[in-house]
């Protein structure tokens, strides 16, 4: 299949259920590049537990999802994504700058120099500041910055706006705006809705999935 | 050889029968407990089926 | 990861499902209980009434039909959760998740037996109910790693991510095994070594051996039933929402 | 970054990690001597007594220890976010995990190196015990943190995970006991003590390959 | 990929590497003695530690088992076909504890070379026989 090479996220009939309950089932959708991908849907309705079987965290029930033509494990999926969760992953005792070099050395290195990404996301001059006194906002954005340093396609984001402040959701637009047009892929779930017109949106919404 | 010698067990009926005795009661509780247990649970589920139907 | 391709491992999903694995241990328990019963019976008979008394030991060698075919299983049904257990992490095969965790109660249950009546035992016989001896020491352990495995399952909500927990322990334990047992080894064994698996001729009476060799198969069949019993609990604790417990139900209605 | 370069990175941060939170780090250090005090307060401190109990005496200490100091392998990592990061980083995890384990036996195993013969010196072991003292705890240690290893990454995600841990994790020790305090009781006694050394190094190297295959494992489930 | 696989291949090649390593050490060590035990030769060549507890295996010397007093004290000899060792032991002995049978005593050495022992255990062998049988076995024994 000439198609099979191609950049692009495919998840057939994927379903999963938790504590019994079926969360989704016969979930299709196919992410190519330029696109963004935003989950929608209330409280519990699975959102979460999407993104952690996208990760590999979980085991789905059934259904493929493959990355390039290729099962996940068997691809270069975990080179070319990048996940932000409800943790943050960086370390509160050690500082920003620690953390990211941190980062930087599990993953292979991406478009922007630590500095340059400490610019965008507007924590230049904070190299030396230990995370603890960071405010939630900037450890928010501390953690965006970790996907501008390390090379990937894909960015799985779960709620990314929270305790962000307006200024702080159109940043993050704005550098998911950048990333799409270069070629990326965003997945995410929030609460708000983008303000992204021009962009190719997909919208899945989870509550009206289960059957 | 009578009954009595039997259970006697030359002196060591002491050590013989509780062990005897023992097993029984463990390989009788682990086959008998998840057959219980079992039973319970499906009253439960068929109860909890007649809840919702209704 | 897997050397088998996904598609024979979903043929084996739904081959081994759950219903019918439930009908077919239903089909199976009352046979295997007939014959658990009768190789009992005969077991017990001949190793309490017809086997002669030991030359030396007198009537307290009869505790061997029980604790000799009991330590035999503890050993037996760890391997056997181990094996399950590998195939669980490979393969993610439901059954041998839940024949693993219904398998837990029962080897701890023979382990137990195994150390009890091993001291009733060794009272009259070595004068003490227990010493830190090799057999009887790493057999102690077993019952905690026996333990370990029944806890760990219980204590992760999950069910599925607990099973693989517990594969995962059953593995590690059962390369420690060996380890622990050398370990304790070579403080001086007090346990007599093998009696029946010494190569040529068991040096044990024949009119003994039988009875015993009847008891060890009699507990293999006991295993299968009561783990039949524990997986078919398992199984419904697990699937109790789902369309085959329900139809299951109406029938037995 | 190449694989040994995020070894290295897992290791360095670890342990300036340790030194920021140095007091709690020290706290497995202090039970460890805690304990080993309190045997004299409660068998007595007949000399003969203390030393014969005394090879068995620091490795029990040495392993209660390092059990307490356990829970901080991967906890902080499984609480933040960082073990997530982990996973998903295109490294083997198993040895990322290994980065981990080296890292929690320097901040933890090290220490026990520098006090234990100080206090095997209080409780009277001879000294020709000492350096036999030394080797053992040098190999049996990194043992300790390794077994551990795999008992931490499949009860990190349990809210009461201690007790379960500990219930895991010592029947696993026992052969690490044995053959440690038996090699220091050999040697007090002046006897050989080069088969435990052997075996005790044999467990060693095999842990080191072996123990990071079912701990990643174990994490990746943990993290589910 | 082809770094990946290089980079797996090293890998699997040190995981082998070690425990190859591993096994020899775990072979070397069992040709030494791990034995926390010693034999009745041991303690007459000298080889047993004096003034520390160890274990002594051996079997009870027929006809040397004496009380010398009404009292729990037993002494008696042991041996391994080879060496002897005088041992003491004042306690009940249990029911195996038979002359020409083989025991394990717990124990120290004293300045007089006798083997003072806290514990004694019986070890009962691994044959099980009726006693008719052990009786025809002895007699087929001494006829030859």
């Amino acid at each position: 299949m000439e198609n099979s090479q191609q950049t692009a996220l495919v998840v057939k009939e994927l379903s999963c259920s938790r504590d019994e309950r079926l969360l989704f089932s016969g979930l299709n959708f196919t992410l190519m590049p330029g696109q963004v991908l935003l989950l929608e849907g209330s409280n519990g309705s699975g959102k979460t537990t999407l993104l952690r079987v996208l990760c590999g965290f979980r085991d789905a029930d059934a259904g493929d999802i493959s990355w390039c033509g290729d099962q996940i494990d068997e691809s270069s999926y975990y080179a070319d994504m990048a996940y932000v969760g409800h943790a943050d992953g960086t370390k509160k005792e050690l500082t920003v700058l620690e953390n990211l070099r941190f980062a930087l050395a599990l993953n292979m290195p991406g478009h922007y120099s630590i500095q340059q990404a400490l610019e965008k996301v507007q924590l230049a001059g904070y190299d030396d500041n230990s995370v603890q006194t960071l405010s939630a906002g900037q450890k928010r954005r501390l953690s965006l910055a970790r996907l501008l340093i390390t090379h990937n396609i894909l960015w799985i984001l779960d709620e990314p706006f929270t305790s962000l402040d307006r200024q702080g959701i159109e940043l993050i637009e704005t550098l998911m705006v950048a990333h799409v047009e270069q070629g990326g892929m965003v997945i995410l779930t929030s609460h708000h809705d983008l303000t992204i017109p021009h962009m190719s949106l997909q919208r899945i919404h989870l509550d009206s999935l289960d059957s | 050889m009578s009954l009595e010698s039997f259970l006697y067990m030359g002196g060591y009926a002491v050590y013989v029968w509780p062990s005897y005795a023992l097993t029984a009661v463990v390989l009788i509780a682990n086959v008998i407990l998840p057959v219980l247990q079992r039973k319970q649970l499906l009253r439960q589920i068929s109860l909890r089926q007649k809840r919702e139907k209704r | 990861m897997s050397v088998i391709p996904a598609a024979v491992s979903r043929f084996f999903h739904r081959t081994a499902s759950s219903p019918h694995f439930y009908a077919l241990a239903d089909r199976f328990i009352p046979w295997l209980t007939a014959i658990f019963i009768l190789l009992l019976a005969a077991g017990l008979y001949g190793g309490l009434y017809l086997a002669p008394t030991d030359y030396q030991q007198g009537d307290s060698y009869r505790i061997i039909y029980i604790h000799v075919p009991a330590a035999w299983m503890s050993l037996f049904i760890y391997v056997l959760m181990a094996i399950m257990g590998a195939i669980a992490l490979v393969w993610h095969m439901k059954m041998a998740e839940v024949m693993l965790v219904a398998s837990a109660p029962i080897g701890a249950g023979f382990t137990f037996i195994a150390l009890v009546t091993g001291s009733l035992w060794g009272k009259p016989m070595w004068g003490t109910w227990w010493v830190w001896d090799a057999r009887l020491t790493s057999e102690l352990i077993l019952l905690f790693l026996y333990l370990g495995v029944i806890s760990l399952y219980g204590a992760i909500e999950d069910k599925r991510a607990a099973a693989r927990a517990v594969s995962i322990l059953a593995l590690v334990g059962v390369v420690n095994i060996p380890i622990i047992h050398y370990s304790v080894q070579w403080w001086n064994t007090l346990h007599q070594g093998p009696t029946v698996s010494k190569m040529g001729k068991p040096s044990i009476h024949v009119e003994m051996l039988v009875p015993l060799l009847l008891m060890a198969v009699a507990f293999k069949f006991y295993y299968l039933i009561a783990a039949l019993q524990a997986a078919k609990l398992e199984l419904l604790k697990r699937e109790a929402s789902s369309q085959w417990v329900k139809t299951l139900l109406e029938k037995q209605a | 970054m190449t694989l040994t370069a995020a070894f290295f990175a897992i290791i360095r941060r670890d342990l300036l990690l340790a030194f920021r939170r140095r007091a709690e780090m020290a706290n497995p250090l202090f039970f460890f001597v805690l304990i080993v005090t309190l045997f004299p307060l409660a068998v007595g401190a007949q000399p003969q007594l203390l030393q014969t109990m005394a090879p068995g005496v620091i490795w029990v200490s040495a392993l209660l220890a390092a059990l307490l100091s356990l829970d901080s392998l991967f906890r902080s990592d499984f609480e933040d976010g960082s073990l997530e990061q982990m996973l998903l980083s295109p490294h083997s995890l198993s040895v990322l995990v290994l980065g981990k384990i080296i890292a929690h036996w320097l901040v933890t195993g090290l220490p026990l190196l520098l006090v234990a013969p100080l206090l095997a010196l209080f409780l009277g072991l001879p000294e020709q015990a000492m350096g036999t003292l030394w080797l053992t705890l040098i190999l049996a240690t990194p043992l300790l943190s390794l077994i551990g290893a795999i008992g931490v990454a499949l009860t990190v995600g349990l809210r009461r995970g201690g007790m379960i841990l500990s219930l895991l994790v010592l029947p696993l020790y026992v052969p690490v006991l044995i053959f440690a305090s038996n090699a220091v009781d050999r040697a007090a006694s002046g006897l050989p003590v080069g088969a435990q050394l052997n075996i005790l190094l044999a467990m060693l190297l095999a842990a080191l390959v072996l123990v990071p295959l079912p701990t990643s494992a174990a994490l990746k489930m943990s993290v589910n | 990929m082809k770094p990946a696989r290089k980079q797996r291949l090293i890998l699997i090649g040190l995981m082998l590497v070690g425990l190859g390593l591993a096994a020899t050490f775990a072979l070397q060590a069992f040709n030494e003695n791990l034995m926390y035990f010693f034999s009745t030769t041991d303690v007459a060549t000298g080889k047993a530690p004096k003034n520390s507890l160890f274990r002594l295996g051996g079997m009870v010397i027929k006809g040397s088992v004496e009380r010398p007093d009404a009292g729990l004290l037993v002494k008696f000899k042991l041996s391994d076909f080879n060496k002897e060792v005088p041992v003491e032991y004042s306690g009940i002995l249990p029911d195996l504890f038979r002359e020409g049978q083989g025991i394990v005593a717990k124990g120290k050495l004293d300045e007089r070379g006798v083997f003072v022992a806290e514990e004694v255990l019986a070890k009962h062998d691994e044959n099980y026989m009726p006693p008719e049988v052990a009786d025809s076995l002895k007699k087929s024994a001494e006829q030859k």
